[in-house]
């Protein structure tokens, strides 16, 4: 469910069809519903009653002063006894570079129940950067209390990593939509 | 109200064929327009209202009522409103907006057509923030209060504190100006209020203006429960809920006074 | 209700500004509403609007900025009436808000123009500066109507034109003057349009007509914001082909002595008159110049102008401005291999003698 | 092509230079002639001098402001300085005869010194002195006829004439004054 409500311009919206294809379903506005011209976009109703659904449920929070306190607009999110609150983190982002740094955003956050490695450069992801991005993030969770739940990684660079990272984390391989998701 | 009247859910005034809205769950706008067009209803003026919209979340309602419409630019829908008007008084123009478009960018097109007493009828609708490009800090954003571009809340000190719109309108403009602030926690008041609004355009007394203190739980990230605590709690600290400046003639008008 | 009466009776020769001549010409045409903002070197053709509002019962606002200017115009043609403004300089870059959106919805309008020195506050004079502004200004394609005029006459007739224009096809249109054409006086005819066969185009209104929407008709729901790029593509492309197909009728230019002349000097508005007179001179003493005259800068007259630079001539591009003109010039002969040299005074008149100097080097061959 | 004939008159604000310049450029409008008339009107128009540019010929005229006057008249000292631009050796420059000559422009042939302010102190009225200029332009240039002048400031002032009989005379002999202090000065 896409809840980025402040620039949504990296949503799932242009690549909904595909997903959906595949078996998922997306909670997102449709393109022609959007907000006539502007940048930001109302939500759909039905994203109020997502964790109402069976199965899997996947919010994208995105980013925005309020954190994960986008939440609150999930009916039940503050008291649903499967949610986790996981943060993706990205060293190679400017504001997530350090350990300082991954801790303090993620304090900014509000509730964060783990951590994922999700460092990378588009196209020009190494394998040392995974690695490294492994290596901060698990020091940024150990000073936050929180355990690292996976490091991703695009499936062409996953056989490289094998099944753990070099800190140990286990590995998800990462099929990647988001180049087809720009409008 | 005297004796029994069977509300019908949506107002005549409304365009069924594009219901459900475009809103947010919990926005405060549907029940302002709800508002609006219950006013427009009873005042049985569906034929001569013109209702212009601005840009922001505003713009949504741009085919929102069987009445005509025209969506027009970011703080630009109160001079629209105002030529129109001069150059056919019979219609009764709404211009429809939000905090950004009256109080910001649109704040000389308010300030000025309210001292020029122009007979027209504001409706803005007032909810701390910039809804639809995301989040941002509005001249009505609450001290402390996080948008996007005042991520550790809005320091009074740097930007100042939330504008006092309608008790601005008041102080500018002539006995002949209706001016009020409702909220859509008091529904049935804040129609009355709008009605009262379009009632004294129609006597062309004068200016017309409605603040309404609305919800955005999508930018508040508020729950139900926290949207209804803000704008009742939060919000009423710095906006102050009620009519501001009545015409002498229609607060003696008979029975038209809600008091929610 | 009795006819009002007309602004102007039969036809009268007078000696007036030109800001003068433009209220009248306004009002002739059928114009009701002006709203406008002080700003020199225009505000004496609101001065004469507000004097002749109460004889023909017209409409008139001094708005807080030419950006409520423009938008209560627009609403007026909402309303059904024929409005316009008039506005200068750093006013100009404001109206082009307002203007962007009567393009958008196709909304017609008449905005005049009195051109004064920029960038910035420039000079309230004169100068030609703001051809780029009025013919691409917006964030959008330029699709509207420019009249460059030269004399009060032309800014009598083409006033008159320009709410005709406006109303028949819809797209915002403008008259570019500049200071000199306002404060200066010369005579003009002032005539009853109508007596020399010149059909006003009626106004209607976009919204308040008859009956009850969604009862009895459906409501005019206007907008200009679209939700995607390819909705909003085929609302911009349904008005560049009606654009396009209704330029070659309002396309008008001027020109003499193009045949077999070495040089054409191009020339609009001010300093076209400065133009003529050498032009005419020195043909009279045999020197192979001619001129042509851009009347309408959008659309600009390409066609015409690429049939007299197919002749191999070298054209000369006199302006006040810094190449504005050259570049719709250079625009509309691109492909040909023309010469195009230029003759740029930005905020100054270009005198006689310069004039006739470079023309002479160009014939021969300099 | 018959070249319209330039005049140039600047004065200092309240000198009444634009008044003498719309009289002429009417005047000869009305007499069926060609005849344009533009002031200068920067943010200068208040205080500073006062430009007045007049073209009077019998063919449309052309550019607004010209290159180089005819006849320019210069009523102080600066505004000797901001007409220079305006004058050649062509040019008959005119002057009051209580301005210095050190500002005067170089190298013109016809340079004619009138004493108008005194004369219009001394013997009509202060008030007249723009009016004593439109004869002195009219003396130098024939653009108009002195009753043509006289028409022109009845059609203008008529209104107080009536009240003032006596006001209609004073004008009247201001531009004779004005021609005839030019008479026999070129």
């Amino acid at each position: 469910m896409d809840l980025d409500v402040v620039e949504p311009f990296f949503t799932l919206r242009p690549i909904k069809r595909e997903l959906e294809a595949r078996g998922l379903q997306v909670v997102a506005r449709e393109r022609h519903t959007l907000g006539l011209g502007e940048t930001g976009v109302p939500l759909p109703a039905e994203a109020k009653w997502a964790l109402r659904r069976e199965g899997d449920v996947i919010l994208d929070v995105g980013y925005g002063a309020y954190g994960a306190q986008t939440l609150n607009l999930v009916e039940g999110a503050d008291r649903h006894p499967d949610l986790q609150v996981l943060a993706v983190i990205n060293v190679a982002r400017p504001m997530t570079a350090t350990v300082e740094d991954v801790v303090a955003h993620v304090r900014e956050l509000g509730r964060v129940d783990g951590l994922i490695n999700n460092t990378h450069l588009g196209e020009e992801t190494t394998v040392e950067l995974v690695q490294e991005g492994a290596r901060l993030v698990t020091a940024a969770a150990r000073l936050l209390g929180l355990p690292v739940v996976a490091t991703s990684v695009v499936k062409e660079l996953a056989p490289l990593l094998g099944g753990r990272d070099v800190m140990g984390n286990p590995v998800r391989v990462l099929e990647r939509f988001m180049p087809r998701a720009f409008w | 109200m005297k004796g029994v009247q069977i509300q019908p859910a949506m107002p005549r005034s409304w365009r069924p064929e594009t219901k459900p809205h475009k809103f947010c769950p919990g926005c405060g706008h549907g029940i302002v327009l709800k508002a609006l067009g219950e006013a427009i209803d009873e005042l049985e003026i569906q034929d001569r209202v013109v209702f212009g919209c601005d840009i922001g979340c505003s713009l949504l309602a741009w085919d929102f009522f069987n009445v005509d419409t025209v969506q027009t630019h970011h703080g630009r829908t109160t001079p629209v409103m105002v030529g129109m008007k001069r150059a056919n008084p019979e219609l009764i123009v709404v211009a429809y907006m939000g905090d950004g478009g009256g109080y910001a960018i649109g704040t000389q097109h308010l300030v000025n057509a309210a001292t020029r007493n122009d007979r027209i009828t504001v409706i803005l609708v007032n909810n701390t923030q910039y809804g639809m490009t995301g989040g941002q800090m509005a001249p009505t954003t609450l001290p402390g209060q996080k948008t996007e571009t005042t991520p550790f809340g809005r320091d009074p000190e740097l930007t100042g504190y939330p504008i006092q719109g309608p008790e601005m309108v008041a102080s500018i403009t002539r006995d002949g100006a209706y001016v009020a602030r409702g909220t859509v926690a008091k529904p049935r008041q804040l129609k009355g209020f709008i009605k009262r609004a379009l009632q004294n355009q129609m006597a062309g007394r004068g200016f017309s203006f409605v603040e309404a203190l609305s919800t955005c739980p999508t930018n508040w990230r508020t729950n139900a429960e926290d949207t209804w605590k803000f704008i009742e709690k939060e919000m009423t600290k710095y906006f102050k809920v009620g009519e501001v400046k009545v015409p002498p003639e229609l607060a003696r008008g008979k029975g038209e006074r809600e008091d929610g | 209700m009795p006819a009002k009466p007309k602004p102007v009776e039969g036809e009268k020769k007078v000696f007036m500004t030109g800001n003068e001549v433009v209220a009248w010409a306004a009002a002739a045409a059928g114009a009701e509403c002006m709203y406008g903002y002080p700003i020199t070197p225009q505000n004496e053709i609101m001065h004469y609007w507000t004097r002749l509002a109460p004889k023909f019962g017209l409409i008139f606002l001094q708005t807080e900025d030419e950006l409520a200017a423009g938008f209560t115009m627009l609403g007026g043609v909402l309303a059904g009436r024929k409005s316009f403004t008039a506005t200068a300089g750093p006013g100009n870059t404001l109206m082009q808000e307002p203007l962007s959106m009567a393009e958008m919805m196709r909304l017609p309008a008449v905005v005049v123009i009195q051109q004064r020195g920029g960038p910035s506050t420039g000079q309230v004079v004169y100068s030609q500066q703001e051809v780029t502004l009025t013919s691409l200004g917006g964030n959008g394609e330029g699709l509207r109507v420019v009249y460059s005029t030269s004399s009060h006459q032309d800014l009598y007739d083409y006033t008159i034109k320009a709410f005709n224009t406006a109303w028949r096809y819809r797209f915002p249109t403008f008259v570019l003057g500049d200071g000199y054409q306002g404060k200066m006086r010369e005579p003009v005819v002032m005539y009853d349009p109508e007596l020399r066969g010149v059909e006003l185009v009626p106004a209607e209104p976009y919204v308040g007509r008859p009956g009850t929407p969604g009862v009895d008709r459906p409501p005019a729901h206007l907008r200009n914001a679209y939700s995607i790029e390819e909705e909003l593509y085929e609302a911009v492309m349904e008005l560049v082909r009606e654009y396009e197909k209704v330029a070659p009728e309002i396309v008008e230019h001027e020109a003499f002595g193009v045949d077999g002349a070495r040089v054409v000097a191009v020339a609009h508005g001010v300093v076209f008159r400065a133009v003529k007179g050498v032009v005419r001179e020195l043909r009279q003493q045999g020197v192979p110049v001619g001129y042509f005259r851009p009347i309408t800068l959008r659309p600009f007259p390409a066609d015409a102008l690429r049939r007299v630079a197919a002749t191999g001539v070298r054209l000369l591009v006199v302006e006040s401005a810094y190449g504005q003109l050259a570049r719709l010039v250079k625009e509309a002969l691109s492909g040909l291999p023309a010469e195009v040299h230029g003759l740029y005074k930005p905020g100054v008149l270009v005198g006689q003698g310069e004039i006739a100097t470079r023309i002479k080097t160009l014939v021969q061959g300099g | 092509m018959a070249r319209p004939v330039k005049i140039l008159l600047a004065g200092e604000g309240g000198q009444g230079v634009q008044a003498v310049a719309e009289i002429i450029a009417e005047a000869a409008y009305e007499k069926g002639r060609e005849a344009l008339y533009i002031p200068n009107f920067g943010i200068e128009q208040r205080g500073g001098v006062s430009l007045a540019f007049v073209q009077v010929g019998d063919e449309p005229i052309g550019p607004p402001r010209f290159e180089t006057a005819d006849l320019a008249i210069a009523l102080s000292d600066r505004a000797v300085v901001r007409s220079r631009p305006y004058v050649g050796p062509e040019t008959t420059f005119i002057y009051d005869s209580s301005i210095g000559t050190n500002h005067l422009p170089q190298g013109v042939t016809r340079l004619v010194a009138v004493p108008a302010i005194e004369v219009s102190k001394k013997e009509l009225h202060p008030r007249v002195f723009n009016v004593m200029i439109l004869g002195a332009v009219i003396g130098l240039t024939g653009v108009i006829t002195v009753e043509e002048a006289k028409e022109a400031i009845e059609r203008r002032l008529g209104h107080r004439f009536e009240k003032d009989p006596a006001l209609r005379e004073l004008n009247h002999r201001a531009v004779e004054r004005g021609v005839e202090l030019v008479k026999g000065k070129l």
